[in-house]
């Protein structure tokens, strides 16, 4: 079981997904230079971390899209493998076109960072299997372009297809424009390409593994110990590991 | 030859632009008749190439696939030749 | 003629006589320049540096004081931890987001290039008043400026403040403050092991931007500041990022003899510093340093504050595996240099020497001037405050004086938890960081009340040091180490460098009490525009360790039924409080009194009854008083409380005069009278007040609102005046 | 009247662009013989005035008291009739 955490030069939560995964889950985890244009078979998951990959100037995730491991990591994400793209590393999947949609300023044109309520849409995925449909979970955002847009043709082929994953909600878990932080359309928090192996999300479940950091509650655990089950059930890794 | 390229990047019309739609808010409160207002991006460039028409070629995909995202952006460019 | 130069340089004639004797001769164009800048107020310290000695500065835990880029203290565990505070307020006045960005920028780079990793920003703000639209547009892009610069290079913004007064109208101040983590044995200083060492700059290539910045930071604002300033540095927060990592990455792998980095006065005084901390001389050829613009000058180039670069001195044989390290992280490093064996900076342009001056007559034989000082004389009056009508009505209308109401609007912009050890970030007394690899807790926070100083600068000083300390104390952490730094008017005004003389003097014997030392500071004079000088406002920086991570408290009241008690005494000091100056609007009177015995017997007792595990919280009383202290409890977990005022004073005077040296403590039921009898014994004056529960603040026979109401206030004021 | 104006924004020329030096190393090292890039704004507004003059005047103090910051940014702008 091994992670891969692609470092791009502006990235800066590559070090914080690193204490997630090697420190606290207690996995191999390695640091994926971008501009190696190296073979990835040796890894299990993908983690695109967030940050400002090339500052983001010009549009966040446009220049790291083209950095030349990103062929690699299509080829990855092509062949079943498990990719995780979280803020500034979801951008980068979005300008790959590996998952569908485009992010536009947050509209009230403010960076924030705050603790927010997501609701879990889709509890079937490898990447949120240990949630359930319907659970209401807090996570961090800190982000300066999280507004979702999706024009409505492929907004309902998502919906159909249960490739919204996570929406911001309000304590209750209701779906409001008072709990739409940065005015994503239909409040969506986190999508998936149609194989279900590519998960972008603009929260930060890295940020949200020990109550002695970040929220209290550890909700971000949930979607790495969905991931790890995914290899528990094919018998990679021995059950007494996976948290 | 040696080109100066004039990009511009704006967001497509179906596309709502929470920078405009400020700006335009403002403009209003501040006693200007401002209908819409849509913020995109300018970008000058200077770029070498074997002739024009190489020059072009490589503008359209520096525009299409870095400079512009096509999922919520259209561009369009002016290139004049630059003389040394 | 030479006059007119000598103006434009800053430098005064006796100043060029001075040269001239250093020199032996007339000085050229480009050495008149190298001195205008070294001897400038901001490089040279000269009207400071004598008093500035006056602080105490050594301690036992003191690895690196005044002198590098930033001050070390020993945090245990083979770490320690880099400190230093720095101003950027004439360029945040002029181009306020990039001044802001820029501030960060620079203070940032204090901190790695010690060769420790940035774990936390903290940001210390002082505005004209909200009410002007011109203040609120400043404010605005100040804090974006803040935010996106942290923001880019993943370095938490954990904390700061925020105080509006219109005598920052046209001088606003931004101080911003960096603490990083390093190895104990992997510190990096500032200066040449040898002779001949390949000098580097590294980083964005320089232009013309921000020439004389240095100069211009030692003057007074005036009308015509946007005509003459020098031209606007834009920050480029992703170079930094990479600077950063790739200067880290040459500590780990032991690459380099020195780093320093390039602020004000840019290759000149970085240039100087380096070979005088050295005890070298060092050349220096501008032609071979990257430029952005061309056709510069070999002045130009030396002068240019270009932000984002970094002088690196490698090991001897280490220079290629350097390169090829900046290199991977797509920086460029120029060799435009050495070290020499000799005693001169040396400008060369290829073959030409452009200029040749002694290192030490940049640097330690720069000008030193005590200044005049003349106080005023005029005593303030202890203010008597009319009881107000509707005293409910009062406390409801001041949660929401800026001063009072909650920062969120600011700190919602800044990434505060990116690196994840913030245990408690902006929102509370201080910022509670983990230091990464330990069980330690490291506390922070910035403090000072320009207004109190204004009033008394003595009594001022003593307060902002104490008040720092208090913050920490409430986050059960002990006051280690403090860096300051010093806003003032012109200190050729004998009554500016009174204020400057009597702040300090307050500040040393603070500091010297606690055994906190002051190991880096800046001191950033001539705030003031039209002969109307800022209040004089020191900015006090300081951290504190927390042994046990584990134990750190909750802020607020988290359960029903706690216990809550005043620590300290109540007197009837209304002179300077934020009551007085947004209910009556009168900035005057006497300032709060501090008994330092008193206040030192109040932290250690608290302490003492922390590590004891008596309490749930602790929360310090400072501007607002008691009643805010109430408030600020009941927010964090949304629980009110019942007390009773048991004290002699009038209610209003009880619930907003500002006395020092108190606490609000909480503790179960059960350990209530374990708590008093501690706190008895060792003669602290206490009250039990009431207790916790409810979803309103009773204040029996004063006033009853509920919690929601306060925090529907207090929480959205800002946002009410700045927009959402 | 009602006008549709483009406004371009650049950075004065003698202030450093960090946006466009990133965005023209990262395409010199996809393979693209870029020189220079500088970055800037490009915003459409449209406002109505009472006649060209009026709209002109207004447009000026729009474009440098609020779409660029005279401390480091240049501007320009075309300004157009829009028939209705
Ligand atoms: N400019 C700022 N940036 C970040 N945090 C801030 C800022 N101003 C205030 N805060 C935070 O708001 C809280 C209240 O600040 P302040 O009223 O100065 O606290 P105290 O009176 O306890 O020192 C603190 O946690 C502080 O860190
Ligand atoms: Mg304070």
């Amino acid at each position: 079981m091994k992670f891969g955490i692609v470092v791009f030069p502006g990235s800066n939560c590559d070090r914080d997904c690193f204490w997630a995964t090697s420190n606290i889950l207690g996995h191999p985890s390695e640091f994926i230079w971008h501009g190696d244009d190296r073979d990835l078979s040796s890894f299990d998951i993908l983690i695109l971390p967030g940050g400002f990959s090339y500052g983001d100037y010009l549009r966040p995730g446009a220049i790291a899209a083209l950095s030349p491991l990103m062929e690699r990591v299509r080829g990855f994400a092509g062949s079943g493998g498990l990719v995780l793209g979280i803020c500034n590393g979801f951008h980068v999947l979005l300008e790959m076109g590996l998952l569908p949609g485009a992010m536009l300023p947050n509209r009230n044109l403010k960076f924030i960072c705050r603790d927010v309520n997501i609701r879990v849409e889709n509890a079937s995925t490898p990447f949120t299997s240990k949630l359930a449909e319907g659970q209401v979970i807090s996570l961090p955002i800190a982000h300066g372009l999280g507004n979702y847009y999706l024009d409505q043709q492929e907004l309902k082929v998502l919906n159909r297809e249960k490739r919204i994953v996570l929406r911001y909600c309000d304590e209750e878990g209701n779906i409001v424009d008072e709990a739409n932080h940065n005015g994503s359309v239909e409040n969506i928090a986190g999508v998936i390409n149609p194989a279900g192996n590519v998960f972008g999300l603009m929260p930060h479940p890295e940020r949200a593994m020990e109550a002695l950091v970040g929220p209290q509650r550890e909700d971000g655990r949930a979607f790495f110990a969905s991931m790890l089950d995914v290899f528990k059930e094919r018998g990679v890794l021995d059950a007494g590991k996976e948290t | 030859m040696k080109g100066r390229a004039e990009v511009r990047v704006m967001l497509k019309d179906t596309v709502s632009d929470p920078q405009g739609e400020t700006l335009q808010r403002s403009l209003v409160s501040k006693g200007y008749d401002v209908s819409r207002v849509r913020a995109g991006k300018f970008l000058q460039l200077e770029l070498t190439g074997y002739s024009r028409e190489d020059i072009v070629a490589r503008l359209e995909e520096i525009c299409s696939d870095i400079l512009s995202n096509p999922v919520i952006e259209d561009y369009e460019y002016d290139l004049e030749e630059v003389l040394e | 003629m030479l006059e007119k130069k000598l103006k434009a340089l800053g430098l005064t004639g006796g100043e060029y006589d001075t040269i001239c004797s250093y020199l032996g001769r007339e000085p050229n164009e480009l050495e008149m320049a190298l001195f205008g800048v070294m001897w400038s107020e901001h490089c040279s310290y000269k009207s400071s540096r004598d008093q500035l000695k006056k602080l105490p500065q050594d301690g036992p835990q003191v690895v690196q004081g005044p002198g590098e880029n930033a001050g070390a203290v020993d945090i245990g565990d083979g770490y320690v931890a880099v400190l230093k505070i720095e101003s950027h307020n004439h360029p945040s006045a002029i181009e306020p987001y990039q001044g802001a960005a820029t501030g960060v920028g620079g203070i940032v780079r204090d901190i790695f290039t010690m060769g420790a990793r940035p774990i936390a920003i903290l940001n210390s703000l002082r505005f004209g008043s909200l009410e002007e639209k011109k203040t609120r547009q400043l404010f605005t892009r100040v804090v974006k400026g803040i935010g996106d610069y942290g923001n880019c290079i993943g370095v938490p913004t954990v904390g700061g403040e925020v105080f509006f007064s219109t005598s920052y109208r046209e001088n606003p101040l931004v101080n911003a403050m960096c603490v990083g983590i390093a190895r104990k044995d992997m510190l990096v200083r500032a200066r040449a092991q040898r002779g001949e060492s390949t000098v580097m700059v590294v980083g964005a290539r320089t232009g013309r931007d921000g020439i004389q910045g240095a100069s211009f930071a030692s003057c007074e604002l005036t009308q015509n500041s946007s005509d003459d300033r020098p031209a606007v540095q834009v920050g480029d927060p992703f170079m930094e990022k990479l600077l950063l990592e790739a200067c880290l990455e040459l500590r780990e792998k032991d690459l380099v003899e020195g780093v320093q980095d390039l602020g004000a006065a840019g290759l000149t005084s970085a240039a100087s510093e380096v070979a005088s901390r050295s005890g070298l001389g060092m050349e220096i050829d501008v032609e071979k340093v990257p430029l952005r613009d061309e056709n510069m000058s070999a002045m130009e180039i030396m002068l240019s504050e270009s932000q984002e670069r970094m002088l690196v001195i490698p090991r001897e044989g280490c220079e290629v595996e350097v390169v090829e390290t900046f290199l991977r992280w797509g920086l460029d490093a120029a060799v435009i240099g050495q070290t020499t064996e000799g005693s001169d900076l040396i400008v060369r342009e290829g073959k030409t020497i452009k200029g040749q001056v002694p290192v030490d007559s940049l640097v330690d034989k720069a000008p030193r001037y005590t200044r005049s000082a003349q106080g005023t004389g005029k005593k303030q009056e202890q203010i008597k405050v009319a009881e107000p009508g509707d005293i409910g009505e009062v406390f409801r209308k001041i949660l929401a004086s800026p001063n009072l109401a909650s920062k969120r609007w600011v700190y919602e912009q800044y990434d505060h938890m990116v690196g994840v050890n913030t245990v408690w970030g902006p929102g509370i007394g201080a910022a509670l960081l983990r230091v990464p690899g330990t069980k330690r807790g490291l506390a922070m926070t910035t403090d000072g009340n320009g207004r109190y100083c204004f009033l008394d600068p003595y009594v001022g000083g003593i307060i902002a040091v104490m008040e720092a300390a208090r913050n920490l104390v409430s986050m059960g952490a002990r006051p280690l180490a403090v860096t300051d730094c010093l806003n003032f008017g012109s200190p050729e005004k004998p009554h500016i460098y009174w204020q400057f003389k009597e702040v300090l003097r307050g500040m040393a014997l603070a500091c010297q009490k606690l055994n906190t030392p002051i190991v880096s500071g800046n001191v950033s004079f001539y705030n003031e525009t039209g002969g109307q000088a800022i209040f004089p406002t020191p900015v006090v920086g300081m951290i504190g360790l927390l042994e046990d991570i584990n134990q750190h408290l909750v802020p607020g009241f988290q359960e029903e039924n706690l216990a809550i008690i005043l620590l300290g005494e109540t007197f009837d000091e209304m002179g300077g409080s934020e009551y007085l100056a947004f209910i009556e609007g009168r900035e005057e009177g006497k300032p709060p009194q501090v008994d330092i015995a008193r206040e030192m017997a109040a932290q250690e007792a608290v302490m003492e009854a922390f590590e004891l595990g008596m309490l749930e919280n602790i929360q310090d009383l400072s501007e607002g008083g008691l009643a805010l202290a109430l408030a600020e409890m009941t927010f964090t977990a949304g629980m009110g409380a019942q007390v009773e005022l048991t004290g002699k004073l009038p209610p209003h005077v009880q619930l907003f005069s500002e006395s020092q040296s108190r606490f609000l403590l909480t503790c179960s039921e059960g350990n209530l009278k374990q708590v008093m009898d501690f706190l008895r014994e060792k003669d602290i004056p206490t009250q039990h007040l009431g207790w916790s529960g409810g979803d309103s603040l009773r204040i029996k026979g004063v006033l009853d609102v509920p919690v929601k109401e306060m925090e529907t206030i207090w929480t959205n004021a800002m946002a009410n005046q700045l927009g959402y």
